[in-house]
């Protein structure tokens, strides 16, 4: 079933910022970033009705969008327009402060709405070849944007990034070579399609098992790269913590987890090809690694955005313990799990660029009082901060409850063990730091200004998805979760 | 309901019969012990005189003491004269419909005349009645376990630790005494020391306000109030004399209401308060006041033995 | 507008928990099935449903009755001496909703989230004063131990849905029936620790001295006298309930372990309130002593429950646990109402600086007394009831263990210690705060607290007196905890066989041996004695009283003469000197000759040694390994580069092989 | 052209690739480095060219032919721009001891054909030793990476491991499809591109090599 919305959906954003290029007026750029977030949103929603109804589509033989894509669309979607609608008032803050340079705004804004593009071609791609290509389009834009600021900081950190998620991503590119290749070998030679997605998971069964493996394990690498897995992280907390906060809050809920999506692609393959054990135990390896790799860094952290980007390690880890813990239970964990932190993220990535615009300092020691000074984004940071830690009426609780228990059934005690120990060691460290910051009475440094409506606005949105996953998940969604289940679980 | 009301009124009958007996025990005592230091000493009815006199007597109040002061005397005698009903003295209280004379309410009566002395005695605001109060209670929770050990110990061969049934029982084995027993009743008889305020623990004669536990804490009270409290005391020091008679020495105990039965119960109670009595004469007589702080270790002892006993009993 | 707005969520929540009392008491005395409620299906993977059988309709009567007096309480305690009301009242309400849902959760996902939600809303409280970082610590601290806490529930109950396929209670139950021994231990013991971590059990009970005194004081009534109960519900759940050896005893090591750690909470838990000047703190660390005391209680029951001993003993042991855990609720949050009218008049906790109350404020210092007469297990009140019973488990319950039943005595005779020592404690707490002169200006200007605080106050003093006198009654409302989680007859068929007046303990039918007293009849003894003493004292003519300062040695007294509190625990601390590693600095300022003191301050402390030896180690460890790691990440992308290289050759090298 | 004197070809020219990893590897020059990777991009085309001729796909021409255009021409020509205008030292320091690096390129060669040895019939699929050179060269361009300080070295490692990838990407039986291929050369050049512009920013404005900024650490 061909449907025209997933070429268009990409192309929509990537207009918009050729477009941007050309307007100069900050108020004429902000009001265009939100109306194309929200197109993009609605876009989005469109394509995961007619997925719901007609089952997987595609389009010009390289786009396909299946119950798998529509969950990481509808993300991307969604914080697109949250990031978008706290830049508004971001934006006058920023620009009021002379953080950011009125004459280099369209550029902001255009290289925003490539970054949206790309991922959305990520997402929407069959084609592996042109889910690498949009990858490192991502990195591209992504780059200049944490270098955006110019400063001695963020330029060491856009190098960092763009060096070591190249060489992640370049080795993704030899994993789907290696794939193509042995998918070209099991149809005899014959061309047909043989690098999209969909044909290759169809013979996957039919694959030989020993390039499969040497090629998911560049792609776990590479991608894992991209997506902040332990011990190859180490650029996400410098990246994270330089960019603007519109920025890192796109990385950290959206861009992290595109890495994800191809992860679970060639994941799906490799189930079929070399049998449960293999990737499933790979995943589960990196996921333990990034659990017990972040905890010492959020408990010991100074640094308020690079304790979000360590804890966003942390998360990643629990996806991928999710994924490795396997069966539908694990997977569906896994899934959920990368909605409800992408949302969360994003929520505290925002409460803390707020903060951090207020006090002029990222240090959290020096960051006291939050409550008293800006109680509306302190009450958000509290709640933000017990939702990532993984307390109950937020959402995180039920995917970390559902990722348990599948570790549970899967009699993988150990790593359960392990995986409850370092997140009680994590909960700890991330309220030391944030009641540090919420309580206490703030300094005289700190601008006591009227909160922003805009971002405010964004918060609420996000906080208001946050509580409600954490209560109920309705059955549209369960039903999306649970295609994508299917799809992914293989 | 006949039942009752005459089972009611034979307790009532006990308590009158302790509250009179107890300034003669405590008179007896100081005679006896004038007589070991060969002197001819007050007469064995000189704590009635004083009574008396006190209750002749006006009340001289501290002037920062607020109602609790007024209303101790009266709770402390009251809750000790019912302990005094609870013990097994001519005949097993528990008999009728009624169960009285269970040993843990007996102590915790006992205690909780203690409490309402040490709160007494912080109300006036001094520091003699906070420190009396201090080490009163300090005292107090150290008996305690080690009372609690050596009724158990008992308790465990009759399965209850209701007095009245425990000497009924008792009584038929007829003085086949047991180790345990025997350590059972050591530990009692160091613990009567500690409860009743003798020498190694506490002075009874003494006014220095360094050294006295139990005298501490009546330093403020006066007339009336006075009367009650040392009344109490002495009714207190019979009813554990009475207590250690019941748990090891259990004889003599009316069984119907013959006025021969009462006679020879009253008798044999009178004798062992005798004996007892001039145990504690002999302790006083023969042994300094241990300094404070060794207590423990004098009350540690009497533990220990409580512990033997239970256990020889149990393993 | 606010006050309104507070006097009516107050009141709100007032009314709706006498409503559940009444329902609770209908269904306790009634003899209506359990009532099963389905929610609608939030999440795919769970059916969420609601059930009350006998134990949570005991657990809601104890929650209702103390929230009825905290929210009487309440509005005029938070008018005088409140940070953000409205946030208080919204997070009092919910902590108070998710403490009932808890207790009548069908399945494992409504217990977690309700109890998880219980936590968080009891954390907000405890921080409400925003400004003040002792609290945020406080809160902390206490967020972490719950969070490990429910981590480790979080394991139990998922191995046993795992092996039940259903995450609700009848499933767990079957699955439980299955399970081997060993298993089936392992599951209790981390069922242990995570509700042990939230009751306050001696080795995990650092936080709870922390935490309880910083919320506002009908809060900290409402976690120490109803939190703590709730938490002692989920052991009692799962012990008796859901891990039950169908037919069979319970293992015997479950009720050693709970009676041993019963009897350590109760020990330490009241000698470190000794040593406490902080009135909150004080009652907090009991709270950690009358959880044990209900613990030794619980451990008793598992031990001659199920066949192992005479069922009558068992039905006694578990009467006296729940009626404890009731008469704990009763006058713990009695006691935390007084102190906090106490603070709201004097706005001081330390009781160093208080003295001379009960003059100022009568009311509070008679209700205070009653509740300290009452925790200290003295006789008339309802304190000594339970604690008489669960003494009758253990004694007459040791005959019945053989050997071990020595261990039962050491017990008894440790339960003994603690009444005594609480006794104490509570001489000294009521003494230097309430009695004596005012040692502070506070002191000295305090006004009696308006009526509705002193409301609050008397409807739990009203019921520890009811419970006290009348436990005959309090029995039929355990028959059916008691039935349902022993079987066989409930508790007032084993306790008030011989009519309601009389408690007996064990039959003497049954060749058990059996002792009675009957309370009441005690209690009316007391009060006839105590008539005729008061006539016997003003008998003669009406005595002429005069007023003198107090006696010291010819000074004029001053309220630098009266004993201090720490005066007071003296003597203890060097008795238990071994426990408390007490700590003091005595500095002196001397004049010309060394004789002359012109100043003298002295510095003591005591230190809480589960604390210093458990959490600072494990703290410092933490933080030193965290430190020695990221020490190693240098910044630079050399570096990176090399983990990424290092990474994948590793990878190929252990993954590539067939 | 017959199949057997193709595979041979691609033999030889995985030799001579690999020569030319070694002499960026032992390059102490800067422009030794930067000829080097030229070099290889020319033997790349080569190779497509020799596959183009073996297979009969035209598409491989066109790649062959944009290889040597963009890789060989434009990248150099942007590293020497940026060299130029940056005028540092032009050596090469490195931060292992020089013979780790070799030893550890040796132990990639080992590895990366033991990995070849290990897999079954599917090594038809990509003629000749295509898979182990591509695994060597892109192991020992991430090694130059890692053991080199310099900002510009890391980035003719960079091109030297993407010219790996792309050997074994040709010789995968009909080679890729062709906008894929010029997608990823499209991207590689943006890369390079986007790179330079940080070296140069980060020169003008700290004046220190952007490979030796470490602040953000912890």
């Amino acid at each position: 079933m061909t449907s025209h919305l997933l070429w268009i959906t990409p192309l929509v954003p990537f207009a918009a910022a050729l477009l941007m290029l050309l307007v100069r007026s900050r108020r004429a750029l902000a009001a265009m970033d939100v109306a194309i977030s929200l197109a993009v949103l609605a876009l989005t929603v469109a394509i995961a009705r007619q997925v719901q109804v007609h089952g997987a589509v595609s389009a010009l033989g390289v786009f396909r969008a299946d119950g798998l894509a529509v969950v990481f669309l509808l993300l991307v979607g969604l914080l697109s327009v949250a990031v978008s609608v706290a830049t508004v008032g971001w934006m006058r803050h920023e620009v009021g402060r002379g953080q950011m340079r009125e004459d280099r705004l369209h550029w902001y804004f255009a290289l925003v709405h490539a970054f949206v593009a790309t991922m959305l071609v990520t997402v929407l791609s069959d084609n592996l070849g042109i889910l690498w290509i949009a990858m490192e389009g991502t990195t591209i834009t992504s780059a200049l944007l944490v270098g955006f600021h110019g400063d001695k900081h963020g330029l060491e950190a856009a190098w960092k990034y763009i060096i070591v998620t190249t060489i992640g991503i370049s080795f993704g590119l030899f994993g789907t070579v290696l794939i193509y290749g042995a998918a070209a070998h099991a149809q005899g030679g014959v061309l047909t399609g043989a690098m999209n997605w969909s044909s290759i998971s169809a013979i996957a069964h039919r694959l030989d098992p020993g390039i499969i493996r040497i090629g998911f394990i560049f792609v776990i690498v590479g991608y894992g790269t991209k997506a902040g897995l332990a011990p190859v992280h180490m650029w996400l907390p410098d990246a994270h913590s330089q960019a603007p906060t519109p920025v890192s809050a796109l990385l950290s809920g959206a861009l992290i987890k595109c890495a994800l999506f191809a992860i679970i692609r060639f994941h799906s393959i490799a189930l079929q090809a070399c049998g449960p054990e293999f990737s499933s135990g790979l995943l589960l390896a990196f996921g333990l690694v990034s659990v017990v790799v972040a905890t010492p860094f959020i408990i010991v952290q100074h640094d308020l955005k690079r304790l979000l980007g360590y804890h966003s390690v942390e998360h990643v880890g629990i996806i991928a313990l999710g994924l490795g813990f396997g069966g539908p239970l694990g997977t569906y964990g896994a899934l959920l799990h990368v909605v409800n932190h992408g949302v969360t993220k994003a929520l505290v990535f925002l409460v803390a660029g707020d903060g951090i615009g207020r006090y002029g300092t990222r240090d959290m020691r020096r960051m006291k009082g939050f409550l008293g000074l800006a109680p509306i984004a302190g009450t958000l940071l509290l709640m933000g901060a017990f939702s990532l830690a993984g307390t109950p009426p937020f959402s995180i609780f039920v995917s970390e409850l559902i990722v348990v228990r599948a570790g549970i059934a899967g009699g993988r005690f150990v790593p359960v063990a392990i995986f409850l120990a370092m997140v009680v060691i994590i909960f700890a460290g991330l309220i030391h730091h944030v009641g540090q910051m919420a309580f206490g009475s703030a300094g005289e440094g700190a601008e006591r200004g009227r909160e922003a409506l805009t971002p405010l606005l964004a918060m609420f949105l996000l906080a208001a998805v946050m509580v409600l996953l954490g209560l109920w998940i309705p059955v549209r969604l369960d039903e999306v979760l649970s295609a994508a289940t299917g799809v992914a679980g293989g | 309901m006949d039942a009752i009301i005459a089972q009611v009124s034979r307790t009532l009958a006990q308590a009158v019969l302790l509250v009179a007996a107890g300034p003669l025990v405590t008179g007896i005592v100081q005679k006896g012990k004038a007589r070991l230091q060969c002197r001819a000493g007050a007469s064995v009815w000189q704590p009635y005189r004083d009574l008396l006199k006190l209750l002749r007597k006006g009340t001289v109040q501290s002037d920062t003491a607020s109602p609790f002061f007024r209303a101790v005397p009266v709770l402390v005698l009251a809750a000790t004269v019912t302990a005094a009903a609870l013990v097994p003295v001519l005949w097993t209280p528990g008999g009728g419909d009624l169960p009285f004379g269970d040993a843990i309410l007996l102590v915790a009566l006992l205690a909780l005349a203690r409490f309402l002395l040490a709160v007494g005695a912080l109300d006036a605001g001094g520091a003699f009645g906070g420190m009396g109060a201090s080490r009163e209670m300090t005292v107090g929770l150290l008996v305690e376990p080690a009372l609690m050990l050596s009724v158990f110990s008992v308790a465990v061969t009759g399965g209850t630790t209701e007095l009245g049934l425990l000497a009924a029982r008792r009584e038929a084995l007829a003085l086949s005494w047991t180790a345990p027993d025997l350590l059972a009743l050591f530990a009692m008889l160091i613990l009567t020391l500690a409860e009743t305020g003798r020498i190694p623990v506490d002075n009874p004669d003494t006014h220095l306000e360094l050294t006295m536990l139990h005298e501490g804490m009546l330093l403020e009270h006066s007339g009336p109030g006075l009367a009650c409290i040392v009344l109490a005391t002495h009714v207190k020091q019979l009813v554990i004399l009475s207590l250690v008679a019941a748990l090891f020495l259990p004889l003599g105990l009316a069984q119907g209401w013959g006025a021969a039965g009462l006679g020879l119960a009253l008798g044999a109670f009178a004798l062992k308060v005798l004996a007892l009595s001039g145990f504690l004469v002999l302790v006083e007589s023969s042994y300094a006041k241990l300094r404070f702080f060794r207590v423990p270790q004098f009350l540690g002892l009497g533990f220990v033995c409580a512990f033997l006993a239970l256990a020889l009993r149990v393993l | 507008m606010r006050r309104v707005a507070v006097w009516v969520g107050h009141l709100s929540i007032g009314v709706a928990a006498v409503l559940v009392a009444i329902f609770a008491l209908g269904f306790l005395t009634g003899s209506a099935p359990a009532a099963h409620l389905d929610l609608p299906r939030l999440f795919p993977f769970a059916a969420m449903s609601l059930s009350v059988d006998g134990l949570s309709a005991f657990f809601l009567l104890v929650i209702s009755l103390v929230t009825a007096a905290a929210a009487m309480y309440a509005p005029s305690y938070l008018g005088a001496h409140a940070h953000a009301p409205g946030v208080q009242t919204l997070a009092l309400a919910a902590f108070v909703v998710c403490m009932a849902l808890v207790c009548c959760a069908g399945d494992l996902v409504t217990f977690l989230l309700a109890w998880e939600c219980m936590t968080l809303s009891s954390w907000v409280l405890v921080v409400s004063d925003t400004r003040n970082e002792e609290n945020a610590r406080a809160g902390l601290l206490y967020m972490v131990v719950a969070h490990a806490g429910t981590a480790a529930l979080l394991v139990s109950f998922l191995v046993l849905a795992e092996r039940g396929g259903g995450l609700d209670f009848p499933a767990l139950r079957a699955a439980a029936a299955g399970l081997d021994p060993s298993t089936r231990t392992a599951v209790f013991l981390l069922a242990l620790a995570g509700f042990g971590a939230k009751a306050g059990v001696v080795p995990l009970h650092v936080w709870l001295p922390k935490a309880h005194p910083a919320a506002p004081s009908h809060a900290s009534a409402l976690m120490s006298g109803v939190m703590l109960k709730v938490a002692l519900y989920g052991i009692f759940r799962f012990a008796f309930d859901l891990l039950a050896v169908p037919g069979g005893p319970l293992p015997a090591s479950w009720g050693w372990t709970v009676l041993l750690l019963g009897t350590a909470s109760a020990v330490i838990g009241v000698l470190l309130a000794l040593q406490q000047h902080d009135l909150k703190r004080l009652l907090a660390f009991h709270s950690v002593e009358n959880v044990g005391i209900i613990l030794i209680g619980a451990g008793v029951a598992m031990l001659l429950g199920g066949g192992r001993g005479p069922a009558a003993l068992a039905t006694l042991a578990l009467a006296a646990a729940l009626l404890h855990t009731l008469n704990h609720a009763a006058f713990k949050g009695l006691l935390f109402l007084g102190a906090g009218s106490v603070l709201a008049r004097t706005g001081v906790r330390n009781m160093e600086e208080l003295g001379g109350l009960a003059r100022r404020m009568p009311w509070t210092a008679w209700l205070f007394f009653l509740g300290a007469v009452a925790i200290s297990a003295l006789p008339p009140l309802n304190g000594f009831v339970s604690e008489w019973m669960t003494f009758q488990a253990l004694i007459l319950g040791a005959t019945r263990l053989g050997a071990s039943g020595l261990l039962a005595g050491v017990a008894a005779s440790m339960l003994a210690l603690t009444g005594g020592l609480a006794a104490a404690c509570f001489a000294k707490a009521f003494g230097v705060t309430f009695l004596g002169r005012p040692r502070t200006a506070h002191a000295e200007h305090a006004t009696e607290s308006p009526a509705p605080m002193i409301a609050g106050m008397l409807l739990l003093a009203v019921a520890c007196v009811a419970l006290g006198l009348l436990p005959g009654w309090a029995m039929r409302l355990l028959d059916r905890p008691t039935a349902e989680l022993l079987g066989g007859a409930g508790a007032s068929a084993a306790v008030t066989a011989r009519g309601p007046m009389i408690l007996a303990a064990g039959d003497a039918t049954a060749g058990v041996g059996a002792t009675a007293i009957s309370v009441t009849a005690v209690a009316a003894l007391f009060a006839l004695l105590a008539a005729l003493a008061w006539a016997l004292r003003g008998w003669p003519r009406r005595a002429p009283r005069r007023l003198a300062p107090t006696w010291t040695c010819g000074m004029t007294p001053s309220a630098r003469f009266d004993y201090t509190g720490t005066g007071f625990a003296k003597p203890l601390r060097l008795i238990f000197a071994a426990l408390y590693r007490p700590r003091r600095e005595i500095l002196k300022e001397t004049g010309p000759s060394p004789y002359v003191i012109r100043r003298l301050s002295y510095q003591g402390e005591v230190v809480d040694l589960a604390e210093t030896v458990l959490y600072a180690r494990v703290k410092h460890w933490i933080a030193s390994a965290a430190h020695e790691i990221r020490s190693y990440s240098t910044g630079r992308i050399h570096g990176y580069i090399a983990f990424v290289l290092v990474t994948l050759v590793v990878c190929l090298l252990l993954f590539a092989r067939a | 052209m017959s199949v057997e004197l193709a595979t041979r070809l691609i033999d030889i020219l995985g030799g001579l690739l690999l020569f030319t990893m070694l002499l960026i590897l032992a390059a102490g020059q800067l422009f030794r480095a930067i000829y080097a990777v030229a070099a290889q991009a020319v033997f790349l085309g080569i190779a497509g060219a020799v596959l183009a001729a073996a297979t009969g796909n035209v598409d491989l021409w066109i790649i062959a032919g944009i290889t040597i255009v963009a890789k060989a021409v434009l990248l150099p020509w942007l590293l020497m721009v940026v060299v130029n205008r940056v005028h540092i030292s032009r050596e090469i320091e490195s931060v292992m001891p020089a013979s780790l690096t070799l030893i550890l390129a040796a132990g990639i060669v080992v590895l990366a054909f033991h990995l070849n040895a290990s897999l079954g019939p599917v090594r038809q699929a990509i003629t000749g030793n295509a898979l182990p050179v591509g695994v060597t060269l892109i192991l020992i361009g991430v090694l130059v990476m890692a053991s080199r300080r310099k900002a510009l070295v890391q980035m003719v490692g960079l091109f030297a491991s993407e010219n790996g990838i792309f050997f074994t990407a040709m010789a995968v039986s009909q080679g890729m499809p062709l906008i894929i291929e010029i997608g990823v050369i499209l991207d590689v050049v943006l890369g390079a591109l986007v790179m330079g512009i940080l070296v140069l920013r980060v020169r003008s404005s700290v004046d220190t090599d952007i490979a030796d900024l470490e602040d953000l650490r912890g």
